[in-house]
């Protein structure tokens, strides 16, 4: 078991956990932070890739890496302001019952 | 190097331009403002009249300017004999034009807008020696012609704009192809130079066979449309007839000359001997036009299309001297006094008609005007009892173009058919039912509207107004004064006839 | 972790004195086995650190009683010990005897966190900073962003004490104190850019190096004596004051606002601890002021250098902490609105500005001649000046006296 | 080590994602991201691991505990976990676990360089060039996507005109 | 004191002027309308008498004045004056003729609201007859010939209001102008032929000999000579513009306008134009008498067509119950005569008729004007009836006209004109149709016209109007008189003893003396005794029994119902013509209109149609070949979405585990396709 596979393994039960989470759970705002997650899952993978991956200098993957983070980034301000947006409109986060695109 | 050309050009322009800046101009300063820039025209060709010498010969007050050295294209004006005849007619009738149209209440600026973009393009293509903004000029008229019958025109108007915008515009566009044809081989666009070439057989020979003959029928299309030559005239009865009176006048009166000049400065000098070997079918079309056109106007009940028809008649007249010059009999000297009497008269008649069109076209419109849009002929009655000074001038107008001695109608008649016969005697012959069928239909709606009792929409009639006076006194003055003096016209055109034999020589 | 150099290669020109802290660190890691001697550097540079400024806090204390008395024009605590030097200590004892209040509705670990993870990040921060020549605990690539990183950190901790202590007026006023933290974390991180970016490089000795050297052996080469060091460090300095929380914009805490803000169910040596973070980030935020635009460590003028830098570097930073406590004497406090307007319309505008204003002088760093440097600084003289005159006028003509909805 | 950070990194994530409390759970959640980034610095890439705390510690912690505070609801009212939300969860765990074992079972049977070779060196400076090189054209679209994504964030959470600001009611 | 030919224009420019003054004069202008018209017409006729003066001095010289009208570069078209005695014959005829009608029409005219404009009409008219008289152009001629016809057409139509009025105007116009374009091809022919216009021009006019030798040299289609050819188009501008046959038919509806124009144009002057015409041309008419391999001489045809017109007319006139248009007919009839006489060869004799025809159809038509202007306009014989009390002065100069129209022998002036062409006739060999032709019309024409008298002036009134007629004023008796004085005395100018005139238009020495006055004795007797019996016969049909009343049947009506009626109908030429040339311009007419709206507005709709095809055509591809498959798919697509859309369920989750599902099941289907 290289450093690389622990790597791998940590990222996908990060994935994992994400995932069940924005399954699992009626909150947007839960459903959110659990996408955030899967996207750190992401990122570990291209830092661990990085890190003990076949040509490790190049930086691609911290580019990479750093480029998801602003991505993710602005994924959760707009995410959470459709979340205020959401709660304006329905007074709740609750996500099964918001299944309309009108308010 | 004078600017006086160029002034003749764009003074109207810029009138529209001043119309278009005024936005809150009023109805009768918009008014007069057009019609000031349109008497430009008048006052400018007089003093181009006044500068050109016409024993001189050649194109005289020329400007040229270097343009677009790529397609070796320059700014080329130039005046000669027939230049300065219808400038002086635009100079007449465009006036007319605007006080016929003085009723007109809804949009005048707009309308002196248009009227004016209108007048500067048919300057421009009488002033032009290059094909290139030659063509400029042409395609431009069609678009403030289009807008004028479109937003001012009768019920039918739309259509009708469409119809003639359509035709024309095609027509053009084999034009435009032929010209691209030509560039290609000459690589120039230059009337001058072009009318060289072609003096010389050496364009035909450039642009070898059958590209020769594909050019001058591209060439052909175009005019003949805008002429227009039998039978490329049906979009004519319909536009005439929608559109308003100015537009009328001046399509009739102005534009339908732009046709025949363009043969003239065209189509005859570039392609002496293509004409030469098409004269006879032409020379048939030419006698369509005015047989049929005259009878055809002998059908019609809506008075605009009669005059509309007599339009395609009287013009076809001088198509008519054009074909036979060229389908004369072989052999014969190519300056004889016929050929010299049939493109005299074509000149004359191309005058003539304008003034006289135009004048049928104003009365036609105050008709119209005073019946509330009605103008059939079984609309009106006794017109003359009402308004005996309108139905003199109307009948100066009337009987001029009929071709009554005395008037000017009948000199450019006399000469053409003088030219005709002496050329191909037997198309003489044949126009002469032309002749009486002119007669018929326009005695049919004198009688018809200006005789008998009192009747339908000439209740009530008023007389003329000054305004309306002023449209057609001075165009009727005209017509008696060059009935009895033509030399007045003549004789700026003589040595343009000369010279014309003389470039025309190759083709004999 | 990238090790910590342990054995400095001292000039041995230096004087001893300028060695001398580089020398104690040697001996004492000389003390212990090879291999552990890395740990041994660090926890030494650790107990240093935590010794130094909490002692520091204490004489800040002190001082900052002290000096506002006076300036207040009363004498400041002066019964306990001689002159009242002993007052920070009769504190420390007082606060932890003092009993720890908690709610009985508080989220009891996150009440207990919240100065904890809020003193430990403010410690953090002081990783970086360097001290002297060769004097920086953690030599990191990316110390700036680091030492950021530590500082936003701690809005977390202002949050979780808001919201753990189940108090309304808590909450709110910690979300008010969040508001003004990232507000002026803005123009904060804008106004150090510029440095970085004409240091090229993120590293805080890298900047310190960047600005060595004089002018004429008289004037150093420090970025606040550029036209777009001034302005960035006043801008630095003017978010510093707002990012600790200091007068003029002390509104999280002060006593006429929301009570104690977010302090407010806090007491005894929870208490104590927040203030302290307090003063650690102010002291953090003041020694990378000093590394930033001040020069770090290095001597203001040649002739001086036999100082030691360190020492530079400390009269620097409790001239800034003098320069603060002198406008909490000064200045009245802010309204919330002006205090927001002033960070969005008035900081990030001229930081970003300023940004400009700095990659102009990189760009035009290769012009030469007096004539030619004379124009850039006026260029940038301008660059700055203009914006800075005409949007505080507008600011000012903005900030006019507020309708009150209920008072008179 | 790593199973030291994997620990710090699942176990604050899973309990996350279980908490009712929202609040709870963002500061797990930072408390997670914080283990991320220790593990960023512990593989190297000391500016990822910064920036990773500056933006979801700084930034995206403060984000969701301001979307939560907005958004709270009486506690009180919040519904118990009803046979639907269990139904849900049941299924989400199934799902993530089939994810979690397709993906493990690919890592696993996927041959992965076994040596750790020194970690590798990227100073800040080498980084900025190669944002400002090869990546300046993404670079250029993030600064986009970001410029965007404020305006939008604005513009969606911007309470509309004639509505009572704010969420409650 | 003579008139140079120089000056020669002044003839008409004098009533040209007086026109113009009547044409800017309001219509209150009444005074000075008819002072400028008939002082400028006593002008003309003062110099008319002049320039007669001037010729007569040396009648065989043709007097010209030549002056280019326009130059085209190439060539001037020349006009002229020429003065010779047919000029000044017709001149002071024209402008005598023209002032005494004149001055009737001040009191024929009296009540007109337009007498402003009747004046001024009148002398356009006398300007335009002068122009063409005094010229020596055939251009010159033809403008003024066009320019008549428009006076003709303007004064017929005079009272435009009434619709007889303004279509007789239309047909007189238009009839002559159908005459006109024959002139005007023979015009420009002679002008190609020739290369000049002018009639004398020092040898190179065209009725020089130098031109004509040219002209009758050439053959044209048919073998007829050139000026054969040239001469029988310009023939058909005479034809009609004199009513000859088969254009006569715009005369008798001419009467429809007032009767002094009736008087001036359509009996004394326009009329006799083609006369003049023919006469002026007599030189080219006749240029193909010597050949003799020619099928048809031009004379020949103009001999028959006025042999054919003179009968016609005259056999119309016996049936017509309108005052007027017995004189039409009867106008008709006597210009049949003229150009029978000009036919013949007795071109003298054709003037001297001409002349005489003129003086005493003007009287009898101001007779008629007389009697309708007294009758309250009640033109119709039949409602008339014993006038001859009542309007004595009237009756005495009708009965004179009378006399000499009929030709009663010795002391009228018809007599003797008429006889010169009967001579004439019976000397022609090459056809006798035209002397039977006279002398059945000299028969008929005595009898209709004594028809004329007994109706109106002999019985009793058969109408109110008639019954209350009363005697016209002076200033309408003095015309008549001096008119009266005229139709006897001229007679005397061209008598066999002494054919004054005859040679001074000739330009021939006259040889007069007694023994030639009963020359042709036979034929005179002939003659004289079918005078006889057309009056007895006439006499005796109305005179001595006048009719009751008007509705009485007519009395050879009663004996010959359908020739009467077939002659009152005018041996149906109108409605021949409406039938055939009518038909066939309406046909020309609809052919032309519909070959344009059918034939190539449809070629022109067919092209926008066969583009607007093009369109279809390749809107169809597109939509059948090409966007049939996308179509298709696009079917598929929507079905297959609405059975997506029912996933759309808008849970978020469903979204989420359906991706992680998906993303398992890809895994797996990898892991066991053992992609790497």
């Amino acid at each position: 078991m290289s450093p690389l596979h622990l790597c791998l393994l940590l990222s996908t039960g990060l994935f994992c956990i994400g995932l069940a989470g924005a399954l699992s759970r009626s909150n947007a705002i839960l459903v959110l932070l659990g996408i955030e997650l899967m996207l750190n899952a992401a990122n570990l993978n291209f830092i661990a890739f990085w890190r003990y991956g076949p040509a490790p200098s190049a930086g691609a993957g911290v580019v990479f890496v750093i480029f998801t983070i602003a991505v993710a980034a602005a994924e959760a301000a707009v995410g959470l302001a459709l979340v205020i947006a959401l709660h304006r409109h329905r007074r709740n986060l609750r996500l099964p019952e918001a299944t309309r695109l009108k308010g | 190097m004078s600017v006086l050309l160029s002034l003749l050009v764009f003074l109207p322009w810029l009138g529209a331009l001043a119309l278009a800046l005024a936005p809150r101009l009023g109805v009768s300063a918009s008014r007069r403002l057009a019609l000031a820039f349109s008497l430009s025209t008048l006052g400018l060709g007089l003093l181009a009249c006044a500068r050109f010498d016409p024993a001189a010969g050649g194109y005289q007050l020329v400007e040229r300017h270097a343009w677009i050295s790529a397609l070796q294209v320059s700014y080329h004006l130039g005046l000669d004999g027939m230049s300065l005849l219808l400038v002086l007619l635009t100079g007449l009738v465009s006036p007319a034009c605007l006080l016929a149209s003085w009723r007109i209440e809804r949009d005048v600026r707009l309308f002196g807008l248009l009227f004016l973009l209108l007048q500067g393009s048919a300057l421009g293509v009488f002033l032009a020696l290059d094909f290139f903004h030659w063509f400029i000029f042409w395609e431009i008229s069609l678009v403030p012609a289009f807008f004028l019958i479109k937003l001012w025109g009768g019920p039918g108007a739309p259509r009708a704009a469409y119809q003639f915008f359509v035709y024309t515009l095609g027509g053009s566009a084999f034009m435009l192809l032929g010209f691209a044809a030509i560039h290609a081989a000459t690589g120039t666009m230059d009337f001058v130079a072009l009318a060289g070439l072609g003096g010389s057989g050496a364009l035909a020979r450039q642009l070898g066979e059958p590209a020769a003959t594909l050019v001058f029928l591209g060439v052909l299309l175009g005019l003949a449309v805008k002429a227009p030559l039998f039978p490329f005239h049906t979009w004519l009865p319909a536009t005439y007839a929608e559109a308003p009176t100015g537009a009328s006048m001046f399509l009739t009166g102005v534009m339908s000359k732009m046709g025949v000049y363009g043969f003239l400065r065209i189509l005859w000098p570039l392609f002496p001997g293509h004409v030469q070997a098409h004269a006879l079918p032409l020379l048939w079309l030419a006698l369509g036009g005015v047989v049929l056109g005259a009878f055809a106007a002998l059908r019609q009940t809506d008075l605009k299309r009669l005059v509309a028809y007599s339009s395609v008649n009287h013009v076809s007249y001088c198509l008519l001297a054009l074909f036979a010059f060229a389908a004369a009999v072989p052999g014969r000297a190519y300056d004889s006094a016929q050929h010299a009497a049939a493109f005299g008269g074509a000149l004359l008649q191309m005058f003539n008609h304008g003034l006289s069109a135009a004048a049928l076209f104003a009365g036609v419109g105050i008709l119209e005007a005073r019946a509330g849009g009605r103008r059939g002929l079984g609309d009106f009655g006794g017109v003359r009892t009402a308004a005996p000074v309108f139905a003199g001038l109307c009948g100066v107008a009337m009987f001029s173009s009929l071709g009554l001695p005395g008037l000017n109608g009948f000199v450019g008649e006399f000469l053409i058919f003088r030219g005709v016969f002496g050329l191909a005697p037997w198309a003489a012959a044949v126009a002469c039912l032309g002749l009486f069928a002119t007669a018929l239909f326009l005695l049919t709606f004198w009688q018809r509207v200006f005789h008998g009792p009192v009747a339908g929409a000439a209740a009530g009639f008023r007389d003329v107004s000054a305004v309306e006076i002023a449209t057609l006194a001075p165009l009727a003055a005209l017509m008696i004064v060059l009935g009895v003096w033509p030399q007045l016209l003549l004789g700026l055109i003589n040595p343009l006839l000369l010279e014309w034999f003389r470039q025309f020589a190759f083709a004999s | 972790m990238p090790p910590a150099p342990i054995f400095a290669t001292l000039d041995p020109d230096r004087a001893f004195l300028e060695r001398a802290p580089l020398l104690v660190r040697d001996f004492v890691t000389g003390l212990f086995p090879p291999s552990l001697q890395w740990l041994a550097g660090n926890l030494l540079a650790v107990v240093v650190i935590v010794l130094f400024f909490a002692s520091l806090f204490a004489l800040l204390t002190l001082a900052e009683r002290k000096i506002l008395g006076r300036i207040q024009n009363r004498p400041g605590p002066n019964r306990t010990g001689p002159a009242g030097l002993l007052q920070p200590l009769a504190d420390a004892v007082k606060t932890l005897v003092k009993e720890d209040i908690v709610p009985r509705a508080a989220d009891q670990v996150l009440h207990f966190l919240a100065p904890v993870v809020l003193v430990s990040l403010a410690l953090m921060a002081f990783a970086v900073l360097p001290y002297g020549r060769h004097l920086v605990p953690v030599e990191l690539d990316a110390a700036v962003l680091y030492f950021f990183a530590a500082g936003a950190a701690t809005e977390l901790a202002v949050f979780m004490a808001g919201w753990a202590s189940r108090n309304k007026y808590s909450l709110l006023a910690a979300m008010r104190a969040l508001a003004q933290l990232i507000s002026y974390e803005l123009p904060l991180l804008l106004s150090v850019v510029p440095v970085v970016m004409l240091a090229g490089t993120l590293s805080t000795t890298g900047i310190v190096a960047a600005q060595a050297g004089w002018t004429y052996g008289v004037i150093p080469h420090w970025h606040v004596l550029t036209p777009w060091g001034a302005a960035g460090f006043l801008l630095f300095f003017v978010s510093a004051l707002a990012e600790s929380n200091r007068s003029p914009f002390d509104l999280p805490e002060a006593e006429s606002e929301l009570i104690a803000g977010h302090l407010t169910e806090y007491s005894g040596f929870k208490y104590a601890l927040f203030f302290m973070a307090e003063y650690f980030g102010m002291t953090a935020l003041c020694g990378m002021g000093v590394t930033l635009f001040l020069g770090g460590w290095q001597a203001p003028c040649a002739f001086l250098e036999f100082i030691p830098s360190y020492a530079w570097f400390f009269a620097k930073l409790l001239l800034l902490l003098g320069v603060f406590m002198w406008i909490r004497g000064t200045l009245p406090r802010l309204r919330i609105d002006q205090l927001t307007r002033f960070a969005w319309k008035f900081l990030v505008p001229l930081a970003l500005i300023n940004l400009g204003t700095a990659a102009f002088w990189q760009l035009s760093a290769g012009w030469s001649g007096p004539a030619l440097q004379l124009a850039r600084w006026l260029v940038a003289l301008a660059l700055v000046a203009g914006p800075f005159t005409l949007l505080g006028r507008r600011l000012s003509a903005g900030v006019a006296p507020r309708t009150y909805r209920y008072a008179a | 080590m790593i199973l030291l950070l994997a620990l710090l990194i699942l176990v604050p994530a899973a309990a996350a994602m279980l908490r009712r409390n929202l609040v709870h759970s963002a500061l797990l959640l930072v408390l997670s991201w914080a283990g991320l980034a220790a593990f960023y610095l512990w593989s190297g890439a000391e500016f990822v691991a910064f920036a990773q705390v500056l933006v979801y510690v700084g930034a995206v912690s403060m984000v969701v505990l301001f979307a939560v505070l907005l958004t709270r609801q009486n506690p009180d009212r919040a519904a118990p976990p009803d046979a639907a939300a269990r139904l849900r969860a049941g299924a989400a765990v199934l799902t993530a676990a089939a994810v979690g074992a397709v993906i493990g079972h690919a890592i696993l049977a996927t041959p992965l360089p076994a040596a750790a070779g020194a970690p590798p060196v990227l100073t800040v400076r080498q980084l900025g060039l190669e944002l400002m090189g090869r990546h300046a054209g993404s670079l250029l679209v993030i600064g986009a996507l970001l410029t965007v994504a404020l305006l939008g964030a604005v513009v969606l959470a911007a309470a509309e005109p004639g509505e009572k600001p704010g969420g409650k009611p | 004191m003579t008139l140079s030919v120089q000056h020669l224009w002044l003839i008409p420019a004098l009533p040209l002027a007086a026109a113009a003054v009547g044409a800017v004069l309001p219509r209150s202008g009444r005074v000075p309308a008819a002072s400028a018209a008939i002082a400028a017409m006593g002008a003309a006729f003062v110099l008319s008498c002049l320039a007669l003066n001037g010729a007569l001095a040396d009648p065989a010289r043709h007097a010209v004045h030549n002056f280019a009208w326009f130059d085209l570069g190439h060539g001037a078209v020349m006009l002229g004056w020429l003065l010779d005695p047919l000029t000044a014959f017709m001149c002071v005829m024209v402008t005598f003729v023209g002032l005494l009608i004149f001055v009737f029409s001040l009191g024929y005219m009296r009540d007109d609201p337009h007498f402003a404009r009747f004046f001024c009409f009148l002398s356009l008219f006398a300007a335009a007859m002068l122009g063409l008289l005094v010229a020596n152009s055939l251009l010159l001629l033809f403008i003024c010939w066009e320019l008549v016809g428009l006076a003709s057409y303007l004064l017929i139509g005079f009272w435009f209001h009434r619709p007889a009025a303004a279509a007789a105007a239309k047909k007189a116009f238009l009839t002559t102008r159908l005459g006109d374009l024959g002139f005007l091809l023979g015009l420009l022919w002679l002008y190609d032929s020739a290369g000049s216009l002018l009639f004398y021009d020092a040898g190179r006019g065209v009725l020089e000999s130098g031109v004509l030798a040219g002209l009758t040299a050439q053959t044209v289609a048919g073998g007829l000579a050139l000026s054969t050819a040239i001469g029988l188009l310009l023939f058909c501008g005479a034809v009609g513009k004199s009513g000859q046959f088969p254009l006569h038919v715009w005369l008798p509806d001419a009467m429809e306008g007032p009767t002094p124009v009736s008087a001036l144009i359509h009996a004394a002057t326009m009329v006799a134009a083609g006369v003049f015409l023919v006469a002026r041309l007599y030189p080219l008419m006749a240029a193909d008498q010597a050949l003799a391999a020619v099928p048809v001489h031009a004379l020949t045809v103009v001999a028959l067509i006025g042999a054919v017109t003179a009968l016609l007319g005259a056999v119309i006139a016996v049936a017509q119950d309108d005052i007027k248009r017995v004189l039409a007919f009867s106008t008709v009839s006597q210009l049949g005569y003229m150009m029978l006489a000009l036919g013949v060869g007795a071109w003298t004799a054709a003037i001297f008729h001409l002349l005489t025809h003129a003086f005493f159809k003007a009287l009898l038509f101001l007779g008629a004007g007389s009697v309708i202007h007294a009758a309250h306009h009640e033109q119709d014989i039949r409602r008339l009836g014993g006038l001859r009390t009542r309007l004595p002065a009237t009756y005495r100069t009708f009965v004179i006209g009378m006399m000499a129209l009929a030709g009663v022998p010795f002391l009228f002036s018809g007599f003797w004109s008429k006889e010169a062409i009967l001579h004439a006739a019976h000397g022609w060999t090459v056809s006798p149709l035209p002397l039977w032709a006279g002398l059945a019309a000299v028969a008929l024409t005595a009898f209709y016209m004594t028809r004329l008298v007994a109706e109106t002036f002999f019985g009793s009134p058969r109408s109110p109007a008639a019954a209350h007629a009363e005697e016209s004023p002076a200033v309408m008796r003095i015309p008549l008189v001096l008119l009266a004085g005229c139709a006897i005395l001229l007679g005397f100018l061209g008598t066999p003893a002494w054919p004054w005139l005859q040679a001074r238009l000739a330009g021939a020495p006259l040889h007069g003396s007694l023994e030639h006055l009963f020359e042709g004795g036979g034929l005179m007797l002939l003659s004289i005794a079918l005078v006889g019996a057309g009056i007895g016969l006439g006499w005796r049909f109305y005179g001595r029994r006048p009719r009751a009343s008007a509705a009485a049947a007519d009395p050879l009506a009663a004996a010959s119902p359908t020739l009467m009626a077939a002659l009152a109908a005018r041996l149906g030429c109108d409605e021949f013509y409406a039938a055939t040339v009518g038909r066939l311009h309406a046909l020309a007419a609809a052919v032309a209109d519909g070959l344009d709206r059918w034939v190539l507005g449809a070629a022109v709709s067919g092209v926008g149609l066969l583009g607007q095809f093009g369109g279809v055509v390749s809107r169809e591809n597109d939509e059948g070949a090409l966007n049939g498959g996308f179509d298709a798919a696009g079917a598929g697509l929507r079905g297959a979405g609405r059975s997506y859309a029912r996933a759309q369920t808008g849970r978020v989750h469903g979204y989420l585990r359906a991706l992680a599902v998906a993303f398992v099941v890809l895994g797996l289907v990898l892991l066991a396709g053992g992609v790497p």
